[in-house]
């Protein structure tokens, strides 16, 4: 119950923060933040809910960004075809859901071919692909514009009343646009979590051969959760690409899974508000960071704060927490909602 | 406890931008200083110091000194955006430097139209930076195709003459352009294209390109990459008995090949816009003195200099603009730029129109200057 | 032909050093499932060793190399115990994500210690390229060769022919059994992690000198060694060195025939290929590590 | 020789042996019977050192021996075979036999028991050579006692020793557990099959869900009426 309210006024404080914070600068690193937060929720759903370990999550936040980005305006590439195909500049909201169609479509595609192999050889299937796609978007000039980037791209926009279509172009527009999606997102992940599906997910990455024996359908189980990550990655890169207006292949970089899987790891993996509780501090203390020594130094720190929080919370910061406010309010025994 | 961390992130971050008097005029820099192309970014920024460092000795700006903002873009667009932002709303910088790359000053350009800040760009060679329509950028870098007409003059110092080429490129903006640019301005006078042939910008191992290379039969190889890959292609070209003469492109210049030089014989020639062997021949020797002399001062590598000038230069642009605009406000320094002339260790920085009427960015017409390296020395033919 | 044959040489003397490069790294993930993302940055190290020793201590070059492979050692030795000891009974995530953490810290200490620029390792081998008939090749490559044979066959000899190598192989097949033998089976750990960390130390300090040294050097590097290890099976040694040589022969033909731009996503696309089609690797009868 | 004395091992949080206490003599074969999961392994690897106690204590020959190394455990003269013919598959038989000599240095003592072995058991000495994974059940499971009796114990432990193998050969490995006995080696075994095990065994023990409830002299067990009913079929 109190978790519960916990997580009422956060996101209470989250929602208002524009409008009592008033510091562009720190409205527009919490935007960026969102977005990888976003993107660490839908791979804690892979990770942290089937004990699937892609690395290469940011292939999906990649072909989210440049599938919306092309989508909006448009395209017009020879694929060896009789006729090239040309695609006119779309709305950018069928841009946005068209990014998380492709990107869910490519979870398949991946889920298909990926959980034909477990563990380690995941972890390097899934880099592998990250690797692939990265390449494709660096050498396919006519479509990617390869390492020229895609800029220009437009910003989403909403119907607002009074003013027609308004682009969303401020800080603060920007920040309750991803707030708005973030929401989304992490209800539809705690709805699938709680679901018949993500009981069949956790007992898959409780005892696989068990879950197996009682007739879960593992592989189609585990390609339903890839598809819905996928997608949820995909709106991450589709908002990244509107937000920051520029898609280059780096979105592919293998630093970005990193990032993702950091935020989902140290926050507590399995736990809905883990990859929130991660996201805020790894995404923020790169920003804090700055200034205070030099950048190389920075990034010391960085790789040295994972190494401290693995250590000393090897389950993550919201476990641990949980686990503290249980022992200290006899009360709480029951896990709490948030937590869970 | 969420309440709490978010607490802690926010006291956090306040406590780092405790804000200065403004007593100084600040100037943004961003710049990779880690990652892939930290090397020339340090270069460029250290350049940009040792300007500050000059101006502030002479007294300054309108009566203060100068401050330098520096920002790590990390050799990334979406960090080179994250920096803007930070410079232009947290430290309110009303002109920047940057942000080396093409990709990343691309990244950062629809940032200055949204806040209205001034960009001088120091090193991108894109084409598109400056015919996109964005008022706010001002480059005082070449363009591959400036540098390609330059060096069109320079033809009659290659003996015997140039009469087929072939092209090795990083394969962004950088590289690409330079050899589409290149090629049209050489196929412009009669030389042929041979092959063209590209390599990932983390690639260490060029043989495979190379030996296609080989089987061309042109006489002049134009490479175009960061200072790293040049000295590997060069190493490598020996290795497998390239019988074209290198040329790079960019203002890459292998300094590494100074002290651990190549088989004898062997000879490549770079194209710069600054030589520090001969700085008495750059057209304002006496500017570029005073930069070389303040950058061995700090026992810094000699090398950097072919790259630093960029740093140092641009921060001299950009306190012209500020004199001439009688105040350091963002507009102001926009509309001051337009009427920037001086000497700069290149030669003279002025800016001309490109892109579309009206949302027009400046462009300054750089010098360039073509050294050769062979057996450990370089001369300026 | 000509053609072929040079670049049939360039990808065999490549192929030396990733297979090094793919049987440590084999040889971790094999005894200790662990994912290492270090591997490349240890391969860093011994480049910038070997730099530290040649440029700028003027020791012998060959010393140089073998006092980088010793410091690799010793690095790696350091790793396992301070952070991969502690954390043994902890899932391949947690610890997967320490070695993140450490691969973050240690490329930017390089980054921190000798600065972005590029550093170039002299070598004491004529630049001259040796011209065999229709092909030529660097002396510094020959060696460079030589030299991975040598340690490919001592490897060899150490994991098939000597009591250790029998003990390592036997942790690897069944770690409790192994202890009940009397194998102390944290020692071994902390020996394959520090041989491998070798391993990978020995084969920057070969390369350094043929390519640059900087602090991001190790980051293909450290994906490509997955891709072998991938290719030639977990814990496969044998697969993890023809895997190192069929990786190399495959970028090298893709780049030279195909299109140099997908170079580097050839090995990549290989895997996908292999996992799609045979999941267990190429060479893998059984994981085994011999 | 050997003592427990209210041991308690947890996996995880969960008790897998509640004070167990169990004492085996010189020269004496012990069994410990119980049903699948009764904790029987679990006593096996908390003596030898694969788990760590959460209470009580374990000696051998009146040294505590309890949360120490398995290295150290095996120094002391105690082998542990474990269950389900554990050799390593793709080492050779040679190889296999070696490991079980790996921690002793006098080449001259191994080659001595490596003869009077392959005298016990022709078969292995024919198949030196050959991979163990390739070896049949019966086959593995005589290499995997040939492999703990290298390291010349003093008190053996064996872990289901008949597990999933034919009837003949059944026989046929308790007659050599029988033998190494008469050798002079104590020997604790685990065992399923309680008829035979207590036929053949000195003194027993009987472990239901973690916890002793009988012991006594094997024939006294056959007759104890829980036993026939619960594990001899009436």
């Amino acid at each position: 119950m109190r978790a519960r309210f916990g997580g009422l006024l956060f996101l209470a404080l989250a929602a208002t923060l524009p409008l009592w914070l008033r510091d562009p600068y720190f409205v527009a690193i919490l935007t960026s933040t969102g977005i990888f937060i976003i993107a660490a929720i839908s791979l804690n759903l892979l990770l942290g809910f089937t004990g699937q370990l892609s690395l290469g999550h940011a292939a999906f936040f990649g072909i989210g960004a440049y599938t919306s980005a092309l989508l909006s305006l448009g395209f017009d590439v020879d694929i060896g075809l009789p006729s090239p195909v040309v695609v006119d500049p779309k709305p950018v909201w069928i841009a946005f859901f068209g990014a998380v169609v492709v990107s869910g479509l490519f979870g398949w595609l991946i889920g298909k071919l990926a959980f034909r192999v477990r563990g380690a050889y995941f972890v390097i299937v899934t880099i592998s692909f990250a690797e692939v796609m990265r390449m494709v978007a660096l050498n396919w000039v006519d479509l990617t514009e390869g390492p020229m980037a895609l800029n220009n791209i437009p910003p989403l926009s909403v119907l607002w009343p009074g003013h027609g279509l308004t682009a969303l172009v401020t800080k603060s527009q920007q920040y309750w646009l991803v707030l708005a999606v973030g929401v989304v997102c992490y209800f539809l992940v705690a709805r699938m979590v709680r679901s018949r599906l993500g009981r069949a997910l956790i007992a898959l990455r409780e005892n696989e051969p068990l879950a197996r024996s009682v007739g879960v359908r593992v592989t189609h189980y585990l390609v339903v959760a890839t598809v819905v990550s996928a997608a949820i990655a995909g709106a991450a890169g589709a908002l990244y690409a509107h937000c920051v207006r520029i898609v280059d292949p780096d979105v592919f970089l293998f630093i970005y899974t990193v990032t993702m899987v950091i935020m989902v790891v140290t926050g507590g993996k399995g736990t809905l508000a883990g990859p929130v509780v991660g996201g805020l501090i790894f995404g923020l203390m790169p920003q804090a960071l700055r200034g205070t020594a030099p950048p190389e130094v920075q990034w010391i720190i960085y790789g040295i704060g994972i190494i401290l929080i693995v250590f000393f919370l090897p389950r993550g910061i919201v476990p641990a927490f949980a686990d503290l406010a249980r022992l200290r309010m006899p009360a709480l025994r029951k896990p709490a909602s948030l937590v869970r | 406890m969420i309440k709490h961390l978010w607490m802690t992130a926010l006291a956090a971050l306040f406590a780092v931008a405790t804000a200065q008097a403004q007593e100084t005029i600040k100037i943004g820099v961003n710049e990779p200083l880690t990652g892939a192309v930290a090397a020339s970014g340090t270069y460029v920024t250290n350049g940009a110091r040792i300007g500050a460092e000059v101006v502030n000795a002479r007294g300054g700006v309108l009566g203060k000194k100068i401050e330098l903002v520096i920002e790590d873009n990390k050799s990334n667009p979406k960090e080179a955006v994250d920096a803007a932002e930070k410079l232009i709303l947290r430290d309110k910088v009303p002109v920047m430097i940057g942000a080396w790359s093409s990709t990343f000053t691309l990244a950062v350009m629809p940032k200055l139209v949204e806040y209205g800040v001034p960009l001088i760009v120091e090193t991108s060679s894109s084409g598109k930076i400056t015919v996109s329509g964005n008022p706010w950028v001002f480059r005082i870098s070449p363009t591959s195709e400036m540098e390609a007409v330059a060096f069109l003059e320079k033809l009659d110092t290659f003996n015997p003459p140039i009469k087929k080429v072939d092209f090795l490129s990083v394969n962004n903006d950088f590289g690409r352009g330079a050899a589409a640019e290149f090629a049209k301005a050489l196929a412009s006078k009669g030389i042929k294209i041979g092959v063209t042939e590209t390599m990932t910008p983390e690639a260490t191992d060029l043989s495979a390109q190379l030996a296609s290379i080989k089987k061309s039969d042109g006489d002049a190889l134009f490479v175009t990459t960061g200072v790293e890959q040049v000295t590997l292609v060069i190493k490598q070209a020996a290795e497998q008995r390239l019988t074209q003469r290198i040329i790079t492109t960019g203002g890459a210049f292998p300094d590494q090949m100074i002290a651990n030089a190549g088989p004898a014989g062997m000879a490549s020639y770079h194209i710069l816009f600054f030589s520090p062997w001969s700085a008495d021949k750059a057209k304002y020797p006496d500017v570029a003195k005073v930069y070389v002399d303040e950058w061995n001062k700090k026992k810094w590598e000699f090398a950097g200099l072919t790259e630093g000038f960029r740093g140092y230069d641009a921060v001299m642009t950009a306190v012209e603009a500020i004199k001439i605009a009688g105040k350091a406000e963002p507009d102001a320094i926009r509309q001051a730029l337009w009427k920037t002339k001086l000497h700069g260790v290149n030669g003279d920085i002025a800016f001309i129109k490109q892109g579309p009427e009206g949302k027009e960015s400046g462009q300054s017409v750089p010098n360039v200057y073509i050294v050769m390296l062979k057996e450990g020395k370089v001369t300026q033919p | 032909m000509d053609q072929i044959l040079q670049h049939a040489l360039n990808g065999v003397v490549l192929g030396g050093t990733y297979a090094l490069l793919g049987i440590g790294l084999t040889l971790i993930f094999g005894i200790m499932r662990v994912v290492n993302f270090t591997h490349g940055e240890l391969y860093a190290f011994g480049a910038y060793l070997a730099y530290l020793f040649v440029a700028l201590l003027h020791l012998d070059f060959f010393l140089s190399i073998a006092l980088a492979a010793l410091a690799g050692f010793a690095l790696g030795a350091l790793i396992e115990l301070v952070l991969l000891r502690p954390l043994r009974s902890n899932d391949i995530d947690t610890v997967m994500l320490v070695m993140i953490g450490a691969w973050i810290a240690l490329q930017n200490g390089e980054q921190f210690v000798w600065g972005g620029v590029a550093k170039l390792v002299p070598s004491p081998f004529a630049q001259e390229p040796l011209v065999i008939g229709p092909v030529s090749v660097a002396p510094l490559r020959l060696f460079v060769l030589g030299a991975t044979l040598v340690l490919l066959v001592g490897f060899y000899w150490l994991i098939d022919r000597t009591r250790l190598g029998m003990a390592m192989r036997a942790t690897f097949q069944d770690r409790d059994t192994a202890a009940l033998m009397g194998i102390d089976v944290r020692g071994i750990y902390t020996l394959t992690f520090a041989l491998g960390s070798a391993l990978a130390a020995i084969a920057g300090a070969l390369l350094g000198p043929i390519f640059l040294v900087n602090p991001t050097m190790g980051n293909l590097v450290g994906l490509k060694a997955f891709a072998i290890v991938i290719l030639g099976g977990l814990g496969n040694i044998t697969g993890a060195t023809i895997g190192g040589f069929v990786l190399a022969l495959v970028e090298e033909f893709g780049a030279g025939y195909l299109s140099s731009e997908y170079r580097d996503a050839f090995g990549f696309l290989v895997i996908i290929a292999v996992l799609a089609l045979r999941p267990q690797g190429f060479f893998a009868r059984k994981a085994r590590v011999g | 020789m050997l003592r427990l004395d209210a041991i308690t091992v947890c996996y995880g949080k969960v008790p897998a042996l509640r004070e167990v206490s169990l004492e085996v003599h010189a020269g004496e074969l012990v069994t410990l019977i119980g049903a699948n999961g009764a904790g029987k392994t679990t006593t096996l690897k908390a003596i030898s050192g694969l788990l760590s106690l959460a209470s009580g204590s374990i000696e051998f020959e009146g040294v505590p021996i309890a949360n120490t190394r398995p290295r150290d455990v095996l120094a002391r003269g105690i082998a542990h075979c474990p269950e389900g013919r554990r050799v390593f598959p793709e080492l050779t038989v040679r190889e296999n036999l070696a490991m079980g000599a790996y921690l002793r240095r006098d080449q001259a003592g191994i080659a001595d028991d490596l003869e009077r072995i392959f005298a016990k058991l022709p078969r292995l000495k024919e198949r030196i050579g050959q991979i163990a994974g390739t070896l049949s059940g019966g086959e593995q499971q005589m290499l995997a006692i040939a492999r703990s009796l290298m390291s010349r114990p003093r008190l053996m432990l064996f872990d289901e020793p008949s597990l999933g193998l034919a009837p003949n050969l059944v026989e046929r490995v308790f007659e050599i557990i029988a033998e190494i006995r008469r050798e002079g080696t104590t020997v604790l075994m685990v065992e399923q099959n309680a008829l035979a095990a207590l036929e053949m065994c000195d003194r027993a023990y009987l472990l239901e869900t973690g916890q002793m409830v009988l012991a006594g002299a094997g024939r006294d067990l056959l007759e104890n009426p829980h036993m026939r009913r619960a594990y001899l079929g009436g």
